[in-house]
């Protein structure tokens, strides 16, 4: 049982990096990531492209390959979901919908379907001991691992000026322009950065899921879930919220196996009926 | 194509055109897809060779289409490829949703269609008609002599987990049945969501049970078994004495775990190019036009073109009813069936599987050799013994 | 202008029986902030009611609590003398007659001033539920609306994109839209904020003719209007009430005037 | 210090402003006062930088000597442009105190001398605004429409900008506090601040402007002076129909 | 006035045109593709309603598409009546079933509305799934017959024509929401929901009727097309789904209406050509599509002949003065982005 929510919360890593990169990215921005699926599943194949032509190890990998996604990340903030930010949102929302669908079918032509191979690194082969239970250590770092993340990306976004500079500038570009901050140099990286988490989360997943194209379509779905659960746009509950989901679908999959697949869409619901705006979520204020 | 029932002459329409309906760009693309085309215009070019100027059917035309994983798309291009590009026959189609909306297009169209890809057991069930024919394997094939077979080898205890969609409830009903009638027991059996990436709270579970299953059964396919497999490895269920047999390995799933990963792990096949030297030469021809291994589904295609054009020639025309009956009953032998005949009653093909078992990476000699053949199920057990009796022609 | 209190008393002459709006112990708080602290309001029938106070005073609040934008953490609101406000939705308690305009501008940016009104107009009718009915339906309240909007001054921009409108225009339009539900009590934030000297003249003559028949409560800082128009004053502080009274009494007051009024008379 | 040369606007195709010219010196409270719709915000959002979004303009705009006319937004602010919007911006994402925080002061650079006016420390903006103290960690939008406006101003003032352009900084200020931002700007000019001021509060107007500009449809009519102002006003009361 | 009049009149014409089109389509092109493209536009149409009306982006529409879809089938091959019976039966399903998603999701707005009725959607799409013994699971429920009174209309030619009515009146029902007083009130809580509130409307109940009723239009499209193939499949339940038609409706033109036929036109046609192309691309194209639509040709292809017209006629006109803006409902979504409300957003470029 304690093994069970242990697992579930290692279930619910991936949710909560994902869900902290879209949040980051749309609380932010504005924007929808929908290609986020895709860069995650991008991350994957980043890895495994790193061993399998260059022999770069995981833990390279883990460093290189979010960086470089981060990087790409922002070449495209600066060609396109510029261009489209001061529309609706939904323009954004539609175009890395339509460039989710193209970076899975380039992957897929590139490397078929099926999955592709990547070990877990040598150094986190065995288990480790954790008192009550012993348990993967692969797992045990991935859990450690991001929560230090999200640990990391919260402080930083509402403790520090760069969090703020950023806020403002989703809510106000041009307001914050004429208080003289040049909102273009922020909101870059910013992209870059959600992207990367993205990647990173992907990387995580190579040694112990299945990287293929597809991996990303339809854990996205979820993570949106996870996101409306917590709260929109609040970065605090998508991260609650992701290993929360977690959590609850390891321990449905074990007693309501039959409802296991819409668990997380029935918590949805309920969360909605209960606080439309989420667990987390900011109400409007009218003047 | 001809019309239906009429005329009665050779060829209409001036040749005979093969249709390869399947998914060129989704999960099947790479069983399935375009090699599979590769795979029958191998049988045309052996047909030709073998009868030259006796064929009856002098030009011979292969065609393609992608499904795209719609039966919508696969309806409405199952039509068009009957009326507009003459196509005589319908081959491949493996999803099943999209097999089944092209039974009832052959249904009414009066043309043949020849599945290979698809698992579910309705094509020779309530969905079967005159025109339909089932051809390779089925889910029944899959579960049934996994099942058996790994039972009386000493697994008596199993804890199936299986993914909760049709082709994972058919595998687990049969697996099921043919484990207790093996004499074994199912302790537990979970269904998991569908696609899943995480599986541990399954394998949490197993070695857990009361009795302890010796055997984790898992029917699930392409990326949710890797995801499973890995997984397994990495809890370690194997050293904890639970063995693993699956429903559904293909050879580019054994490739993206590696071997080591699946060492020892049983499951039944139609076809593997590592069978015999026949099968051998047939992969190296195939692997010189297209730079791979064949599957097993692009073996059963080839023969399938093959053992249709085979019927064209016998009935001396490509006329649907006449092929149909020269199909019906007849017994067959190629690179791909062995002991084989086309059930009259279903047109279910019965012919000879295979219990396979991965090898460990220490055998294996060259890339994709990976699976040994531990025994022959022949014919009259692979397969269901009774055809379901929803099936009316 | 120079306004006295004579304009006012004139008006305040005929003191209603029973109060058409009535509060009782409103309190709002905000994370722990009451912003709203133990309101009690009576607003007589066909009086005009100003609610005055210091910026963050809680007179916004108040209008929220009354019109349902917000549910106050206790108290009740009734109208009437019998009907309870507190848990019907803000559509709900303007189709028992309480309108409101809001502070700050919101109006439909793309449309027209004359859609607008239109649109108001046909709120009550239930006209807006017919998605069965051509929208040439909604041309009966065509005339009206042109006229409402000759009243606000806006006759000459009635086919403009509300949205190009100069803030003064958007403000008028926003009261148009208040009469335009022909509302039992109208509720006015600020009516006459962001408005030219001018236009806040005639904004005073306009609520001075569409009192007739109807309640008024306004939220105001500007003293000239609310010494032409008042016949009753309700000075909130910290979210209580400090005074109340006839614009006369209380601006003498010391608590208002060290509160709220200031000693010199630059404010207008 | 400041120079406006022939400024139009456009929206589209309608002109909201025609060849406006003034100036501004350093040290002064000027007024832009006219009806609504006359143009008033338009100006201030082309000095600003702002109006790129509308439409077209034309004209040349001059700090210091320095033609900023295609300079962007953040640039014009950190030149020591401090702007109030009419429509207050405050972001509701950030607390009352990061609403604060957020813009960076005026530095003295090369270009930008120094030695006018200081930025306000935070406590002395507390002190000066005691509401916005107490309310600080509150999301910036849920303060009153009155706070809302203190906190614009004390936004620009803590910046240390040295030419304020407020675009009606009293409305919906209780008469009290009308009076304090009066003496707030009286005492920022002290300090060396200029201020553009558009408003339409002609009292509040009259008693902190130095001299008045006049527009009406996107024309600068009237251009009072220093001296003029006094024996003027009641000219100026008039063309603005009181 | 007049200029309503004379848009109306161009309508009409416009009108006479789509009927024409609709009516010899089949001889056309592969009459069973026209008949998709029949119910993609139809489809599309009451996904605009939604989007260019109201100013919410359902990701979620397969839910009503596919549900009606295996109620209609459920209905012919269990219930025995009549096909036409069946797609009310189907639309009416849906429209049941646009309730308690509706209830929930109307709260929202915005991508975070997308996102939700997404997230429903998927699960519909489970539970469909695993409710094998009536749906048939992936298998799909098959063998859905089509005859009325004994008559076959296998012959996809004649179905055209017996599905077509369905559809036609399923456009004109969605022309007439969005022209009547409801459409009217749509608009402005959709550019301003709490103004509306304001002055009465309830919001949230109007956008539930919206939803609603454009699930119900759904419904129809999904029951023509069920009955037309002959079978009704999980895929039609799929997000996939969703996002082809909101493809369709922005290709066509947001908040045209009719846009959204020629963008069934296109994609059907396209897919209908790729599957048979051999270029192995289907997502790299529809994603390039959608790219491209969305950077550099956001009216859609309907949008931007409306707007050349307009433009036209307005210069004919010779319009002096203030440049009135249009008095139709505005081509884009929503007002950008809604949560600023600040005039430097709303009134930032469109489009
Ligand atoms: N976004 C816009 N689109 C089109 N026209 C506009 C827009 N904003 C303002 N206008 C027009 O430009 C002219 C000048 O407007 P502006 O807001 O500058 O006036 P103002 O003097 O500030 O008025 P007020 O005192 O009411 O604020 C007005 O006629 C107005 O209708
Ligand atoms: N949604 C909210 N969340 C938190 N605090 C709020 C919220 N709405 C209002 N407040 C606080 O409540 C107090 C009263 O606000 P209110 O808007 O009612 O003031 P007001 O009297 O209308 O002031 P003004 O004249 O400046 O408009 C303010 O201090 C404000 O900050
Ligand atoms: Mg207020
Ligand atoms: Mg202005």
């Amino acid at each position: 049982m304690l093994q069970q929510a242990f697992n579930g919360l290692v279930g619910g890593s991936f949710y909560a990096l994902l869900a902290l990169g879209l949040a980051v990215i749309f609380g932010m921005l504005g924007v929808v990531n929908l290609a986020h699926g895709a860069f995650y599943m991008l991350g994957a194949f980043g890895a495994f492209i790193a061993l399998d032509s260059f022999g770069l190890t995981f833990w390279v990998a883990l460093a290189l390959v979010p960086l470089l996604l981060g990087v790409a990340g922002a070449v495209l903030e600066r060609l396109f979901i510029r261009r489209l930010a001061p529309l609706d949102p939904l323009y954004n929302f539609l175009f890395t919908f339509g460039l989710a669908l193209i970076l899975q079918d380039l992957v897929r032509r590139e490397y078929g379907v099926n999955s592709q191979p990547y070990p877990r690194p040598p150094a986190l082969e065995g288990t480790v001991d954790l008192g009550l239970f012993t348990y993967p250590a692969y797992q045990v770092f991935v859990l450690g691992v991001s929560v230090l993340m999200c640990l990391v990306v919260w402080v930083v976004l509402t403790r520090t000026r760069v969090g703020m500079i950023v806020r403002a500038a989703t809510e106000r570009p041009e307001l914050t322009r004429a208080l003289g901050i040049d909102v273009g140099r922020w909101v870059t990286p910013v992209f870059g950065f959600g992207i990367a988490l993205a990647a990173f989360a992907g990387v995580l997943a190579a040694p112990m899921r299945a990287v293929n194209p597809l991996m990303g379509a339809d854990l996205i779905i979820t993570v949106f879930a996870v996101v409306v659960i917590g709260g929109l746009g609040s970065v605090f509950g998508s991260v609650a919220a992701g290993f929360a989901v977690g959590l609850v679908s390891a321990l449905g999959n074990l007693y309501v196996p039959a409802l296991s697949q819409i668990l997380v869409f029935i918590l949805m619901a309920a969360v909605l009926l209960w606080r439309p705006a989420g667990l987390f979520g900011r109400e409007e204020a009218y003047r | 194509g001809g019309g239906p029932g009429g005329g009665g002459g050779a060829i209409s329409d001036g040749g005979v055109v093969l249709a390869v309906l399947n998914d060129q760009s989704g999960i099947y693309a790479d069983t399935s897809g375009r090699s599979t085309v590769e795979a029958v215009k191998m049988a045309v070019d052996d047909y030709r060779a073998k009868y030259g100027d006796q064929a009856v059917a002098k030009k011979v035309e292969v065609v393609a289409a992608d499904h795209q994983n719609k039966p919508e798309i696969a309806n409405s291009k199952a039509q068009e490829l009957y009326d507009r590009e003459h196509a005589d026959v319908i081959l491949d189609v493996p999803t099943s949703s999209a097999a089944l909306a092209v039974a009832t297009v052959a249904k009414n169209k009066r043309k043949v269609f020849i599945d290979v890809g698809a698992a579910s057991t309705e094509l020779e069930g309530k969905a079967c008609n005159k025109y339909t024919f089932h051809y390779g394997y089925n889910s029944y094939m899959l579960a049934h002599g996994t099942g058996s077979e790994v039972t009386k080898d000493g697994g008596e205890n199993w804890y199936i987990v299986y993914p909760d969609y049709a082709f994972g409830q058919d595998m687990n009903k049969t697996f099921g049945s043919a484990i207790q009638a093996a004499g074994g027991t199912v302790v537990q059996a979970d269904p998991t969501p569908f696609p899943n990436d995480n599986f541990s709270t399954f394998l949490l579970k197993a070695p857990e049970l009361d009795p302890k299953p010796q055997v984790l059964g898992t029917m699930h396919a392409g990326g949710d078994l890797i995801n499973l497999v890995k997984q397994y490895n990495e809890y370690k269920l194997r050293d904890k004495g639970v063995r693993l047999a699956l429903g559904l390995l293909s050879m580019s799933d054994i490739h993206s775990l590696g071997p080591d990963a699946l060492a020892g792990t049983r499951y039944t096949t139609m076809w593997t190019w590592t069978y015999d030297d026949k099968t051998r030469a047939w992969a190296d021809k195939f692997q010189a036009k297209t730079g791979k291994r064949p599957t097993s589904n692009m073996a059963a295609n080839y023969s399938a073109a093959l053992q249709y054009l085979e019927a064209v020639q016998r009935a001396g025309t490509d006329n649907s009813d006449k092929v149909v009956a020269q199909l019906e009953g007849h017994s067959m032998e190629d690179v791909f069936v062995r002991n084989g005949t086309i059930r009259a009653q279903d047109h279910l093909l019965l012919h000879d599987a295979y219990l396979t078992e991965v090898k460990a990476a220490s055998e294996v000699k060259e890339p994709y050799d990976y699976e040994k053949v531990l025994k022959t199920i022949p014919a009259a057990e692979a397969f269901q013994p009774q055809p379901d009796p929803a099936c009316k022609l | 202008m120079e306004a006295g209190p004579t304009g006012s008393a004139a008006q305040a002459e005929s003191p209603p029986a029973v109060p058409v709006l009535r509060a009782r112990g409103l309190v709002r708080e905000f994370r722990g902030f009451r912003a709203v602290d133990g309101v009690d309001l009576d607003v007589a029938e066909g009086s005009v009611h100003a609610l005055v106070g210091p910026n963050g005073a809680g007179k916004t609040t108040l209008f929220n609590l009354l019109t349902g934008f917000l549910k106050p953490t206790a108290g009740s609101v009734v109208i009437d003398g019998h009907r309870e406000l507190v848990g019907r939705s803000p559509e709900a308690i303007s189709r028992l007659g309480v309108a409101r305009s809001f502070q700050i501008t919101s109006l439909f940016p793309d449309l027209t001033p004359q859609q607008h009104v239109e649109l108001a107009l046909a709120g009550p009718t239930g006209l807006g539920w017919r998605f069965w009915r051509s929208d040439r339906a909604l041309a009966r309240f065509a005339a009206p609306a042109a006229e409402l909007l000759d009243r606000v001054g806006l006759a000459g921009h009635a086919g403009v994109p509300a949205g190009s409108l100069s803030y003064g225009r958007k403000r008028a339009l926003e009261l148009a839209l208040a009469l335009a539900m022909d509302p039992k009590v109208l509720l006015l934030d600020e009516p006459t904020a962001g408005m030219g000297v001018e236009d806040v003249d005639r904004t005073i003559e306009l609520i001075r003719t569409i009192r007739a028949g109807r309640t008024v409560v306004m939220v105001e800082h500007n003293m000239n209007v609310v010494a032409s128009l008042a016949d009753r004053v309700t000075v909130l502080q910290h979210g209580k009430v400090l005074v109340e009274g006839a614009y006369a009494e209380i601006r003498h007051d010391p608590r208002v005037i060290t509160a709220y009024l200031g000693d010199s008379d630059a404010a207008r | 210090m400041l120079r406006v040369d022939g400024l139009s606007a456009w929206y589209g195709e309608a002109q909201a402003l025609r060849e406006a010219s003034l100036r501004v010196d350093e040290g002064e409270i000027v007024t832009l006062v006219g009806r609504n719709g006359a143009g008033k915000t338009t100006l201030l959002r082309c000095l600003m930088g702002l109006h790129g979004t509308y439409g077209r303009t034309s004209g040349t705009i001059t700090l210091d000597g320095e033609d900023i006319t295609a300079l962007p937004a953040h640039l014009r602010a950190r030149r020591g442009l401090g702007y109030v919007p009419d429509d207050r911006g405050i972001y509701a994402t950030l607390s009352v105190e990061e609403n604060l925080l957020l813009a960076p002061l005026v530095k003295g650079s090369a270009k930008v001398k120094r030695g006018g006016p200081r930025p306000w420390p935070l406590d002395r903006i507390y002190e000066t605004f005691p509401h916005l103290k107490e309310r600080r960690r509150a999301p910036g939008t849920t303060l009153s429409g009155g706070e809302q406006q203190m906190l614009v101003l004390a936004r620009v003032l803590r910046t240390g900008a040295r030419l304020l352009l407020c675009d009606e900084p009293t409305e919906g200020l209780s008469p009290l506090f009308v009076q304090r931002i009066g003496e707030i700007l009286r005492e920022v000019r002290a300090a060396g601040t200029t201020v553009l001021l558009v408003e339409q509060n002609v009292h509040f107007a009259a008693s902190v402007a130095d001299r008045h500009y006049l527009l009406a449809e996107g024309r600068i009519v009237e251009a009072l002076d220093r001296d003029q102002v006094r024996e003027r006003e009641h000219q100026l009361l008039e063309y603005l129909g009181i | 006035m007049s200029r309503l009049a004379r848009s109306d009149r161009g309508g009409i014409v416009l009108l006479a045109l789509g009927l024409v089109a609709a009516l010899v389509l089949p001889w056309l092109i592969y009459p069973p593709v026209a008949l998709d493209i029949a119910c993609w536009a139809l489809f599309a149409a009451a996904v605009d309603l939604l989007l260019g009306f109201t100013g919410l982006l359902s990701f979620g529409h397969a839910a009503f598409w596919g549900g009606s879809a295996y109620c209609t089938g459920l209905l012919v091959l269990h219930g025995g009546l009549p096909f036409p019976v069946a797609i009310l039966g189907g639309a009416a399903f849906a429209a049941l079933l646009a309730l308690p998603i509706g209830y929930l999701s109307v709260r929202l707005t915005g991508i975070y509305f997308a996102m939700v009725t997404l997230a429903f959607a998927q699960m519909l799409y489970f539970l469909a799934n695993q409710w094998r013994d009536v749906t048939g699971g992936e298998n799909g429920l098959q063998g859905i017959p089509r005859e009325l009174f004994g008559l076959d209309l296998y012959d996809p030619f004649s179905f055209y024509y017996a599905g077509l009515p369905f559809v036609l009146a399923g456009l004109a029902a969605a022309w007439r929401i969005v022209r009547s007083p409801f459409g009217r009130v749509l608009v402005s809580i959709r550019d301003n929901p709490s103004r509306a509130r304001a002055l009465g409307y309830p919001v949230e109940r109007y956008r539930l009727l919206a939803f609603v009723l454009s699930a119900a239009l759904s419904g129809v499209a999904g029951g023509v097309f069920a009955i037309g193939h002959g079978f009704a499949s999980l895929d039609g339940l799929y997000w996939t789904t969703s996002g082809q038609v909101v493809m369709m409706v922005i290709l066509g033109g947001i908040g045209t209406l009719w846009g959204g036929a020629i963008g069934a036109a296109i994609v059907v046609q396209l897919q209908d050509f790729l599957a048979t192309s051999g270029f192995e691309g289907i997502g790299i194209v529809t994603g390039t599509i959608f790219i491209v639509i969305v950077l550099l040709f956001r009216r859609g292809i309907w949008g931007t002949a409306r707007h050349l017209i307009a433009a036209r006629v307005s210069s004919a006109a010779g319009a002096g003065g203030a440049r009135a803006g249009s008095p139709e409902p505005a081509p884009a979504p929503a007002s950008p982005r809604p949560a600023g409300g600040s005039p430097d957003a709303a009134a930032g470029e469109r489009c």
